[in-house]
């Protein structure tokens, strides 16, 4: 057990200086204003300025364009980075997928691609639920049918958050419909920009932009196939894995807990309504401030935040999720009618993050899966309980994440 | 409080009760579906559907007979309020309805109840006493030229050639950042205790057609999500058979329905002995503010990420249930006044 | 809509004086310590004095042993029955089941034990769960076996609340272990003192006893056969949906919520800390009585109870169950160590009611089915949701329930 | 507070804590089945398994070597806590433990420490400031002779010949109504600030420790549901394959885990850097209790009218999890203290 601060080197030291002052350079008001207008969850100018340094997959060897960190300075730089909320969404589900393209694509390719995935030029996004699917990832309908050394795909996908950001999507389609449901499927990296592929912005009333991505006989090579075909669900476990799982490889300097970033978002709302409270008067001339009753809520809050913070992994990303819906909702409640003016016409307050965190919080119970399905895993894999014959079952997790599960106890 | 108390228990509605629900059901089924509710983001007022409103006699039912009204008590105003929530109507009928009947209640100049009662432009009022004479944040005041206040020991109605700058907010409803030093005309309604106490029950009002609206609104919410539950499916069922999602929604609807019959039997008690138990207003309220924020949660989470989207209905309930439920403050602090009566009436 | 303070008649008046003084002659402290002490849910000498004057079911016609009494009347007695705790539990089992007793026993012998039920001689209690058996009664395994003009039972049942203080038992058993599920169940009335029955308590930590019954060969007559054989389940269904559903009869009267008599404890609780909170001064010198978190926290409690006085039939069931299993818990918080203090340890403090409460807010969780069985109950008769297909899918209420449940809401 | 801080964030057991961890654990489930916590029942002492623990070292292991014990920390401590709560044994750990670190912090007389440290009888602390001379309820008084107390400015150990009379109570603990005006010997064991801050010192042990034996109970009660959601069947499946059992057991399962690590992070920090986040100890300790009450509640009610009867072993872990979370008083002031701690810091 070791909660202490970290000791830098020198070398660290110096790193920690200048990822400050690069991140001052690159990450502009106009980013976080295109961001807060676009709902992109990605800024080009950024993400290009990090892969220039090797710092969008720093801890990769220099050779594949990583800048070869070590496990502290990489902490430095994540901090930072979230520090000023930089838009980072493509960067995680390129960082997802990238593990399976590495091992699923033809290796000449690989060598090909992971330079300009390291630099920021190819980008992916995640192509796996459909608008009448929910989380049921392995329910996929859209088709994919062989043509010589082609494959006609049809159908959509939604929720692919990103895809206007991106080179690819990392598709799963159903291949072989006879076959039971796991079994008929095949996984693709399909460019976006192939005839047939149209793009249509969703925004989510946190602001953020997803996607519906129609495929309207796009025609793609086999080349871009990962892993057998109709052996797709395999190859989709990687990713869906690790994003259902526990997020830090247990270096001791991770973040425990999945929900982690949600719980940000908390942090900033809480500060903000704290600072409010320790200034604000009530029309009846007492201070918030010597109300125990707001004072309680205050705690309250604070302390399922720090709670979540110390959840791990699966279960941190249902308690972060759950103290961000909650708790944002007694932020909004404390600070009353000040708390409901929008993000927008605030000019400059930090109140913003009230009302901000109230609408992000709804999403944070449905990404990567909905806390059902992590209440789902969490009842089978950590509790041991029997799973429901449902007509449909559904695997959540390969079988050896099981032991890693129930390590995590 | 006698908690032995014989007393009826009676929720059903008469049939004029059933005739009023079913009229204001029908004009906002009809005239306010939820494209008109988008179509007035994010000001959220439809100037055309407040005059087919006005013109429905909402803004004079309340009023005594002798002063042009149909007698309507507060029990007929909360099921207008809900069918107005149950649509998430774009109009500012609560803080106007309530207006109208403070200033009946204070004896105002028939002149200006008459202008008022008329409803066009509306009338807002603000639901915090004022603090000196900086701009304080009115609900409905970005569409009103009028505004009553708490100023002091007095209630005053303010007047002013514009109404107040909007300012957009999470609930979509005309919010202003008024002025009262801007404005152009004063009309004191009332003073001293007198004034404070026609200002408590207009809040009192203004309490219960918000909490009835937040209602509506979350039984919309509801049956919104169940119809989603019915239809879509998860792993080969329905994912209203599985008791993650069945179990949330009852509790939603066990919510809404007890949240309802309190607002009933705390607008009857408001209208027929005021004194009885006041703090049921506050009950009302408080239990409406978490119902919804807890229902529409619920509601909209139930239909996955699609529920978080601003194209889903339940983004609108969702967003007005928070939005509307703190228009006059945190509503903690209603339950801080219930426990603080129970302990001096029992010390 | 109507909630006025009644106008009694003089009449009524006159009554409710009487029954005042009727049971402030029979419900003694002894009455209540002999409860405290046994948790029988019974007090003979209340239960046949009540009898005696045709007020164990008032409204009955005099000749069948009521005291016919009009419903404001009805009601007066009700109420005073409350007020003072009268131990009740037999007196409601014993109502649930004479309805079917009424219906499908013998008209002669109906006739004979109306008198003897409505004098209290004769009392009923349940036999429907199996100890293996949960909230699932349709799965009962209690068998009977044909034998000429007599059954012989073998099995047994739990929580046969009130068995000690009971003549028979309202027993499901299965006499077709071949037909499906439903089919094969046949209900009897069983003598308990008959051979090769018995009786074992066993005690709920709210002190509360109730009971396995073991049936070991018991011999019963043919004639306390209720409905036809293998026709068990429809028999049970009067006495069970007038358990699940709404209590009173929408009389204008009654209280509407079926959690009514779970929140009559709560008030205890909840008046019992307020009267703490108005007195009570901490270690520092401060009064709780000042501190807002504390009257904030009476706010909830209080607000919580009135909405749960208000939420209709088994809606009302939940939402009754649930504010006291969690106001009760939060008054416990309030009042602090304090509120440990064991009622048989009190000498007469009020506080005992706070303590008592928590304890026996946990059952109300589980009489008469689950929360769950209730919320399954709303999601499939209130709301419409499709009924999951279970191996064993049980049904919770006959069809015809199915409108006055949406009619409820 | 810096949010952005570079600290290790490394929950792991090292060799010397799963040691402890574990002969606590072996020594707990041998001696202390729940057929002995019944048989000390109502009191909660069982003096023969007492003198086993004494005889492990557990009441000298986080003195300092110097002072004849281990150089234990609180992180051994509450892993210590924890196994004892999850057999809900009947032993004064907690408030002993607590006693002798506090009397090792003020320098008392070594006599003073070692009768101390040598556990039979047990030591108690009062867990609130004595306020005159009125018998308080003290946790543990109805088996010590000896109670250390806050009085006044004063830090007393007071002396009895006899415990002081036993109070029945909802988590069956040795809670006495102890007289301090009928002690029979005074020893001031600090006085002033250093007395006050030796005192809250203790309390936050106190807290600590509790909170790992309240989450230990937890843990025990959400194991016992689990199995009996595996194997008891209703409507053909076993209850623990529905939804509507299984995710409030993962509730329950995800508030455990959470509140375990954050009592380990309190008690990290309580030891090695006690200045940096006092409010940490609030905070574990609050929510343990929020997590034992609702985590105990779900648990025994999974078990259907089975958890609701004495020979369920839920019922132990349900009435000891309310029983033990307020014996300092109402948890809840703590997250006040936190809210009032932010707010003082940002102000």
């Amino acid at each position: 057990m070791d909660f202490s601060v970290l000791q830098l080197t020198a070398e660290q030291e110096q790193f920690a200086k200048e990822v400050q002052a690069f991140l001052d350079d690159i990450v502009t008001d106009e980013v976080h204003e295109r961001e807060l207008e676009t709902g992109d969850g990605f800024s080009a100018t950024v993400h290009l300025a990090l892969g220039e340094r090797g710092w969008l997959y720093p801890t990769w060897p220099v050779e594949h364009g990583g800048a070869g960190l070590d496990a502290v300075s990489a902490r430095i730089l994540d901090l930072e980075l979230h520090r000023r909320q930089v838009p980072d969404i493509t960067a995680g589900t390129t960082a997802l997928v990238w593990s399976a393209v590495e091992r699923y694509l033809d290796s000449a390719e690989v060598d090909t691609m992971r330079l300009d995935v390291a630099r920021g030029h190819v980008r992916f996004c995640l192509g796996y639920t459909e608008p009448d699917g929910g989380s049921d990832i392995a329910a996929a309908k859209v088709r994919a049918v062989r043509d010589g050394d082609e494959w006609v795909l049809n159908g959509s996908k939604i929720f692919t958050t990103g895809a206007q950001s991106c080179q690819y999507t990392f598709l799963i389609t159903r291949t072989d419909p006879t076959l039971p449901k796991h079994k008929g499927m095949t996984m693709f990296l399909v460019p976006l920009d192939a005839p047939g592929v149209e793009i249509q912005g969703i925004r989510a009333f946190s602001g953020e932009r997803t996607n519906i991505v129609y495929y309207s006989d796009a025609r793609i090579s086999d080349k871009f196939r990962l892993g057998a075909v109709n052996a797709g669900w395999a190859v989709l476990h990687g990713p869906l894995d690790a994003e259902h799982s526990i997020g830090g490889e247990e270096s001791g300097l991770d973040d425990i807990s999945v929900g982690r970033s949600f719980l940000r978002v908390l942090e900033r709302a809480l500060d903000a309504a704290v600072d409010w409270t320790a200034a604000a008067v009530r029309p009846d001339g007492t201070k918030v401030a010597d109300d125990r009753s707001a004072l309680q809520r205050i705690g309250r809050v604070a302390t399922d935040l720090e709670a979540g913070i110390r959840t791990p992994g699966p279960l941190g990303r249902v308690a972060g999720s759950e103290a961000l819906v909650r708790g944002s909702a007694d932020l909004v409640d404390l600070v009353g009618i000040e708390a409901l003016v929008s993000l927008g016409d605030r000019a400059g307050s930090e109140l913003g993050a009230v009302e901000y965190g109230h609408r992000f919080a709804q999403g944070t119970a449905t990404y990567g899966g909905t806390v059902e399905v992590f209440r789902n895993i969490i009842s089978q894999h950590v509790l041991g309980l029997p799973q429901m014959n449902y007509p449909g079952r559904k695997v959540f997790l390969a079988p050896g994440r099981s032991d890693a599960m129930a390590a995590a106890r | 409080m006698d908690r032995w108390e014989l007393r009826r228990q009676d929720y059903s509605l008469d049939s004029d009760q059933e005739d009023v629900r079913e009229a204001f059901s029908e004009f906002f089924a009809k005239e306010s579906p939820s494209s008109v509710v988008r179509a007035a983001e994010p000001l959220g007022y439809d100037a055309a559907l407040w005059e087919k409103l006005v013109g429905m006699g909402v803004t004079t039912m309340s009023l005594p007979a002798a002063l042009g009204g149909d007698d309507a008590t507060l029990v007929e105003l909360v099921l207008v309020a809900e069918e107005l929530g149950r649509n998430a109507s774009p109009v500012p009928l609560i803080s106007h309805v309530v207006s109208v009947r403070l200033l009946a209640a204070v004896g105002a100049d028939r002149a200006v109840l008459d202008a008022a009662a008329a409803g066009l432009p509306p009338v807002a009022l603000a639901l915090a006493p004022l603090t000196g004479t900086s701009p304080a944040l009115v609900p409905d005041a970005a569409i009103a030229n009028d505004v009553i206040a708490l100023s002091g020991e007095e209630l005053v109605l303010f007047r002013s050639a514009e109404p107040a700058p909007f300012i957009a907010n999470h609930g979509s409803t005309p919010l202003g950042r008024w002025d009262p030093a801007a404005a152009s005309g004063r009309i004191v309604l009332a003073s001293g205790p007198a004034a404070v106490s026609a200002f408590e029950r207009a809040l009192g009002d203004w309490k219960l057609l918000t909490a009835a609206a937040l209602i509506g609104l979350t039984q919309i919410a509801l049956d919104t999500a169940v119809e989603f539950a019915k239809t879509r499916e998860t792993m080969g069922v329905p994912i209203g058979s599985l008791q993650g999602v069945a179990f949330p929604l009852a509790d939603v609807a066990i919510g809404v329905t007890g949240a309802r019959n309190l607002i009933w039997r705390a607008a009857w008690m408001s209208e027929y002995e005021p004194q009885a138990r006041p703090e049921l207003i506050a009950m009302a309220y408080a239990n409406a503010a978490r119902v919804a924020t807890r229902g529409t949660t619920t509601s909209a989470h139930m239909q996955g990420g699609l529920g978080f989207t601003i194209e889903a209905d339940a983004s609108l309930y969702f967003l007005r249930a928070k939005g509307w439920s703190v228009l006059a403050g945190d509503p903690n602090l209603d339950l801080v006044g219930i426990g603080a009566g129970l302990v001096v009436a029992a010390g």
